[in-house]
């Protein structure tokens, strides 16, 4: 409510003796700590804060205030669905029997754990149409990199040494950077700018026999279905390339198409997206890959088996496995929050998610029609991206009408994002909000172009009344100033840690 | 079943209506027909007092660890996690907010990322620290990738005295990019009166030369042992290679920081300090480096600035290592990473403070040295000694490892590691763990229920 | 042992030497050292880890209906309470804050409660609401005090049938001022082939004169039924006396509201709906009345106004009939109230919405009397008749009811309230209660039960 | 963060048909509902909010936001005692053998209830020096009526009769409102403006066999420690009054001394001040009454009793109860939290509360001598009282003050209590304030002061920040709008609610 005053460090708030967190007494006989652990290995100092509890809850209730979030606004996040993220998860999240379980307990200890695993995996093998399923990778880029993985492991069962992964110029970063993780190279495809889909002339030019995979995502990022899809798919089997797909875009197709059985090979869920995970500002999530029968031994180890007496158990006798991908089994507690997500919603629940995701970008898209500029003007999916340039003509660029959107209580889409189109603003308003929200945000966007052409510094000085205006990111990346540091911090927090270069 | 969809049928006909469209299935006509409206094979939805009914039922089919004694460490690490911590981080502020893309509606985010990466380094001994990797086995990925990067090498050392699930996640890392795994073997030698087997990393020098990116060992090792590092580090430099090093942020209470020995890179996980042992996951990867290599990080990085007025503040930066920027060239492909575990993290790193820690990490090591004296006097059991440990003990038993833990779970008791699993020369080798948490009426417990099995 | 105390032992120096104090004993020299430094006999402080593990030891000695079947109602009802609640109620910001006194940092609290008085007259049907009492029992006390204000008179007339509890409050609250606290007799009649006790409170108005103040009826009542209150205000006004009708909320989805029947003031409990059964605390009191009755209503009651600039805004307002203005001229002495309880109700009113309450009182009608129709077909039970209910019934059986519940608990099940603690002539009956967290299995367990025992 | 737009009311935002909550489907056969419940006794219109659950949280979320706290910000509220409550309590108060636990159940079934209500009223007995407890009132007033009516109970049962009641002039307000409720007459006893203590000479004069009891504050509101308060005791008890201590100031003395050494017959504790029950924007609390051995026979029904084989139960059998209090046994959840809170502390630990609670007091006061004016100048216990009609050279007041320190970000101390001092600011910091956040409080009032002097409209029309400004109390009261009406609502939520006066 009231402006919040700059926030110290914890360190900047740190007392000599000062203590919060205690433990029980020692309840074994003490013996002296050198006999134990030779003093050479002991530490000689340890600058941890020195605070008291309520030092603590305050400090991160107040950073707290500091931040837009779902629960508190309007958070139209292209191509990162932010949606609701239900409450009960939290509290499915926090029962004893999950969390106060080991990972490396005996199986028979731990059936409810791999039952979850196993339903879940069933779960979202239904809902893509593609069987294999593993919920060990953590996010979405794990789970491309897993995927690519598995599309090599099959290459190589089979012989094949591919070298090249065909990502069309819309696509997210990851995508590139996961195929060179893998070892490939990433050989970009255009797009056609009329259709706003894959070039499919560029990409048959460029499909061939060394393709060990085309990265596609659909709908694709900006927003739209790509309408060739069975044929890409058809295309790319027929010279033995796998098609991923980057299911960073799933909300819009839950129950409307199963990528599956548009001929797609791979495809990973960011769980944290489709599947309500909290994003809890950058994880952790769940980037669960979904594979064909065919691609399925190759998936990592250990997979979540059920024997016929109905009991759970991990398969770790896996022999086509890419292997592990994560110390255990992976964010198993965001695992539990889709699982109960996708069974909350159920056979006719699951629909309405795509259902009214789609309904809810194409009338808000419909509202800035005239306003502003879509980048393509078609019926879009979950998204739509408009393209900013018309604000160049006030001497303004998106970035600015991002932050002018702070001023109105809304957190700005995803804008620069996909690269290829000019100023972009990509907007994602997920199924979960009100038609009130949506009217009262593009009211917003109507005035503020309205602004841009009465009173551009509004845009230009925005966002007005944050804790902090727009910060110096060029000082941050040329002066890099990454930690406290005990001697040069300045307690009265005027100013940042020049001196803490590094 | 709830819906969390707000639309009525009468609004989604009067936004159908704004749009231009005859149905929502018209808002759909890009996709072929034949694949449109799939049937689901998925049960119908829940309620949530249903949903809640049966995830309650599926979580008490699991033994939970409240109830039951456990020794069981190995990667996994049972710490109190003060209250607090879970009433700060479920604030919708700090859950439902996104990675801090718009920084001045996210210095929440933000300025806790900062505290994280001091709060790694300080404890670490490093110069920088990234915003955390997803946990600390593809932490140790990471590493080689990046030491790779650093050295512009290709061959990475890892010695078998590193966590065997690390060393799997590594292999997977390793695959890709063609990056060289060459796992040096731990020696096992006779200490004493007891067939103790030790790992000495300072051997592993030996296998040092020009083409190798890193050595990446633990310590304390996966046996729980602290390894001999004197020296290894200017070893490994000598030749141009790093030492990367994992380790465990509870026993760095008390350890001497892997900074103080030479380490450029050092990967932790963060989780097990801040959270339960949640079956696993998700955990927390802390990643820290010389600031030499800082260009190489994977991952977010936040930084301090100011804005016009000179207020400070924190922004994402150094972005041009990252795949939005940088796509084929990024130095990870991280995006979504685990912010909200490391700022359970942070918040227990404040929390229990400089003494604090130090206790936890004082009593892990009086607690896991009781247990270990109740063993060595049991007829037919035996404490091997490896070095100095904190938490983590291997008790050779006298009939295979699987067979006491079995026992001991009819007693009630969670045995616990299995070595067998690590090597099969250790199959009759439990790694127990004892930690702040575990009270000296479960360690007798645990005494007595081994000596009337052994 | 924790502390809560920042204050190190320096800086306590430092703040002794700038207030020119010797020493903090020197502080309390205010007080003859023969006073001074109890010892206290009081255990030795308890980690926040030693705690938990103490208190889940007690909470572990209870039996927790999540874990068996129960059909206790009798004034404390098990509904389902939606995951939101506790999230939003343990927000800081709710949690730790007072009473509103400062408006312009309280609108938070302010407009929830001001939502809280909207929610309750809908519901109630009434004109007005204050912002909550302690709980209905002391309800019913404030409520026959306000009669009596209102009225200038110092008689009221209590039925029978109203929750025993409340009536025994009612005494307490009755005393100080010597208000005469007039009991009235349900009656006991014959009705078809049962023999069913039925309260009549039509009959009641016989009792009204100009010397009573009000009637205080429950609706529905004690033994789950609705009263015909038919012409019942009409009556009472006709002698000046106000009609004081005892509710609950989640009938209330249902059920016409008293308002509706002429009602002067309403109160009710608004714990269940919002919050699990607590072992009967905090509750929360609702408490409605005619307009006409606002300068006498007790408690706190929050106003929407504007500030300079033309926004709304809210505040405590009608103060002066408040104890920090009028002390001993105040309508009451509560300050402190039960807010936050008031606030998890206003949730769950505003979650369930106006389907959803409906939802829940249809299928406590459905289930209650499913239960009602296996009791029935059981020799040697029968179901009492007084009238239509919602979710309680009263189920007559074959032997004492303590007899019936001690063997039901010996099967795990928490059987009803033994009505021989309510009427002698019920000794042998159960005030069974069915919401719409009941399950079919679990009715029938209870039938299946209730045979084997009979 | 950014200053809170204005929040609709939930109904504002009502729309027909939407959900949250849902139930399982009903799962016995239906019957027809007006053959259950004849249709004239069912309601034809119930408007309650329709809202999806994200409307539910965002709104919460929000409104929680135009809230100061503890949890956020310093809270010097005088005599409310807004010290830090600790999380942990929140975590034992969720417990579900705690929460899922009927008051009517079998007492063998609740053994773990009962056994910390007695521990609670066992270590309230040790605390205070009065054995006799009952935590079954709800709150301090609600104690205060108890308490007093355990007195009549006593006097009574003596076969007196009496009826009056003495109270300080500097009495909170629910003690007058508590003697009246019970019967009395309110007899006021003035101060000694000298020492800021009760004028015992007045006192004296009052004193007689007509008078119940008296009810002291102690330390009185003014933060003094009444010297004279085991005289007062003894010459009150020579003519068989009672001497009730009002203990909403208990924290002052916990572990220091014992009002029952000091002679003092009846005390409430409010477990909300003293032992940390978070305040919840106004209760629950916890009120419970402590007495001395004599008048035990005389507390609220039923008490809790233990038996020689360890188990715990309700007596109900106390012929000499004034009765119930409550619906069941108090605040159970409440009284959890003060029985977890004061088995932390324990031995050691309880003395610390009282010391640093009256340290932080006379510190803070130490900074501010010279720019304010106590009102009596002397050591202070846990509180103090400072005089503010310095404000009124500058044409200011107290309330102005107050306002001013919101723009400072803390919550106003209490003002214009108690009644005896004029243009009263009452300042209570607590223990768990750390140093620094006194010396930040004390800077902050001191450069008030310096404002009033130079800039005194800072002050006049402040505060500067908050969603509203100062509100117009005397409209709200001459023109009551106590709740949303269907048909007088303004949706846009421009304006109050103007036609809906009642
Ligand atoms: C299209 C697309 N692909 C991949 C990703 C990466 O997913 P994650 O952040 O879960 O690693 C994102 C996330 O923003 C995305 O939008
Ligand atoms: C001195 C004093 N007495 C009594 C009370 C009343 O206590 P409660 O609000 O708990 O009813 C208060 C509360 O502010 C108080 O300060």
């Amino acid at each position: 409510m009231v402006r919040a005053k700059s926030e110290p460090l914890i360190f900047e708030k740190s007392v000599p003796g000062r203590r919060a967190g205690v433990l029980p007494p020692l309840d074994v006989p003490a013996k002296p700590l050198e006999e134990l652990i030779p003093t050479a290995e002991q530490r000689t100092s340890l600058r941890l804060p020195e605070v008291s509890e309520l030092d603590v809850v305050r400090h991160f209730t107040r950073l707290s205030k500091r931040n837009f979030s779902v629960d508190g606004e309007f958070y139209p996040l292209g191509s990162c669905t932010m949606k609701y993220n239900p409450r009960v998860d939290e509290n499915v999240a926090s029962m004893p029997g999950f969390r106060q379980l080991h990972p490396l307990q005996p199986e028979e200890t731990a059936q409810g754990a791999l039952r979850v695993l196993y339903e879940l995996e069933r779960l979202l093998g239904e809902i893509t149409g593609l069987p294999g399923v593993s919920a060990q990778p953590v996010a979405g880029a794990h789970g491309e990199f897993t995927g690519i993985l598995v599309a090599r492991a099959a290459h190589e069962k089979q012989g094949r040494a591919r070298h090249k992964v065909l990502i069309p110029d819309s696509a997210h970063g990851t995508n590139p950077a996961t195929a060179a993780m893998v070892g490939y190279e990433a050989v970009t495809i255009g797009h056609d700018r009329r259709t706003g889909e894959l070039d499919v002339e560029d990409f048959k030019s460029k499909l061939d026999e060394d393709c060990a995979a085309i990265m596609m995502t659909v709908p694709n990022t900006l927003g739209l279905f790509e309408r060739q899809i069975a044929e890409i798919c058809r295309l790319a089997h027929d010279v033995g390339c796998y098609v991923y797909c980057d299911g960073a875009n799933m909300n819009a197709m839950v129950g409307q198409v199963r990528p599956g059985d548009l001929g797609v090979d791979l495809l990973h869920i960011n769980l944290h997206k489709t599947f309500a995970v909290p994003h809890g500002g950058g994880g952790p999530g769940g980037g669960a890959i979904c594979v064909t029968q065919a691609l399925e031994p190759f998936l990592p180890a250990p997979v979540v088996g059920r024997r016929a007496d109905g009991t759970y158990f991990f398969d770790h006798n896996r022999p086509d496995t890419i292997g592990r991908v994560h110390g255990f089994y992976g964010n198993f507690n965001a695992a539990l929050r889709s699982y109960t997500y996708i069974l909350m919603h159920g056979k006719e629940g699951l629909p309405e998610i795509g259902a009214n995701a789609v309904l809810n970008a194409n009338y808000l898209l419909s509202r800035l029609k005239g306003h502003y500029t879509p980048y393509v003007d078609r019926t879009c999916m979950h998204e739509f991206v408009l393209d900013g340039r018309s604000l160049r003509e006030h001497g303004l660029k998106t970035l600015d009408l991002a932050k002018r959107l702070i001023d109105y209580g809304y957190h700005p889409p995803t804008i620069y994002f996909p690269l290829i189109v000019p100023e972009a603003i990509m907007i994602e308003p997920t199924e979960t909000e009100s038609r009130e929200t949506l009217d009262a945000f593009a009211d917003a966007l109507i005035a503020i172009a309205q602004e841009a052409r009465d009173h551009p510094e509004l845009l230009h000085d925005a966002p007005h009344e944050t804790p902090v205006g727009r910060l110096d990111e060029v000082r941050a990346a040329r002066q890099p100033d990454l930690r406290w540091r005990a001697d040069t911090s300045n307690v009265d927090g005027g100013g940042p840690n020049v001196e803490g270069r590094v | 079943m709830p819906s969390f969809v707000p639309t009525t049928a009468r609004e989604r006909d009067e936004m159908l209506r704004a749009i231009g469209a005859a149905s929502v299935d018209d808002l759909f006509r890009d996709i072929p027909a034949e694949f449109r409206n799939p049937q689901l094979d998925v049960p119908p939805g829940l309620s949530e007092l249903e949903a809640l009914r049966h995830l309650r039922q599926l979580a008490e089919q699991n033994l939970d660890l409240d109830h039951h004694p456990s020794f069981l460490g190995a990667g996994a690490y049972r710490h109190f996690t003060p209250s607090i911590i879970g009433h700060l981080v479920t604030r919708g502020e700090f859950l439902t907010s996104y990675t801090p893309y718009q920084p001045e509606v996210a210095q929440g985010t933000l300025q806790s990322m900062y505290e994280w990466q001091s709060l790694v380094c300080e404890l670490t001994g490093m110069d920088v620290s990234n915003a955390a990797v997803y946990d600390a086995a593809t932490g140790v990925g990471e590493a080689a990738r990046m030491a790779c990067a650093v050295t512009r090498r290709k061959k990475v050392l890892v010695a078998e005295s590193v966590n065997p699930f690390y060393r799997e996640v590594l292999r997977t890392y390793g695959g890709g990019p063609g990056i060289e795994i060459q796992p040096v073997h731990a020696w096992w030698r006779a200490k004493g009166d007891k067939d103790a087997p030790l790992t000495r990393v300072e051997d592993l020098a030996q296998y040092v030369d020009e083409t190798v990116a890193c050595l990446i060992i633990q310590n304390p090792n996966f046996l729980g042992w602290l390894e001999n590092v004197d020296g290894l580090a200017e070893r490994l430099a000598g030749k141009g290679a790093i030492l990367v090093v994992v380790t465990d942020p509870a026993c760095l209470g008390l350890l001497r920081p892997p900074g103080a020995y030479g380490a450029g890179i050092v990967v932790g996980e963060g989780k097990w300090t801040g959270g339960p042992v949640d079956f696993g996951g998700p955990q927390v990867g802390m990643f820290a480096c010389k600031s030499d290599y800082v260009r190489q990080l994977p991952g977010r990085i936040v930084g301090a600035t100011v804005d016009h007025d000179g207020n400070r503040g924190y922004v994402l930066t150094l972005a041009t290592r990252e795949q939005h920027i940088r796509r084929e060239k990024a130095t990870s492909n991280i995006c979504t990473s685990e912010a909200l575990i490391a700022l359970c993290t942070t918040i227990y790193l404040c929390h229990l403070g400089k003494q604090g820690l130090r206790e936890v990490a004082e009593q892990c090591v009086q607690k896991s040295h009781y247990l270990a004296d109740q063993i060595a006097a049991l007829d037919g059991y035996a404490v091997l000694s490896g070095g100095p440990y904190v938490k983590e003990l291997v008790a050779k038993c006298p009939r295979p490892a699987a067979e006491i833990n079995r026992a001991l779970l009819e007693r009630g008791i969670v045995g616990g590691f299995d070595l067998g699993r690590y090597s099969d020369v250790l199959s009759d080798c439990l790694l127990l763990c004892c930690t702040e948490v575990t009270t000296r009426q479960e360690i007798d417990q645990l005494a007595a229920a081994l000596k009337e099995i052994g």
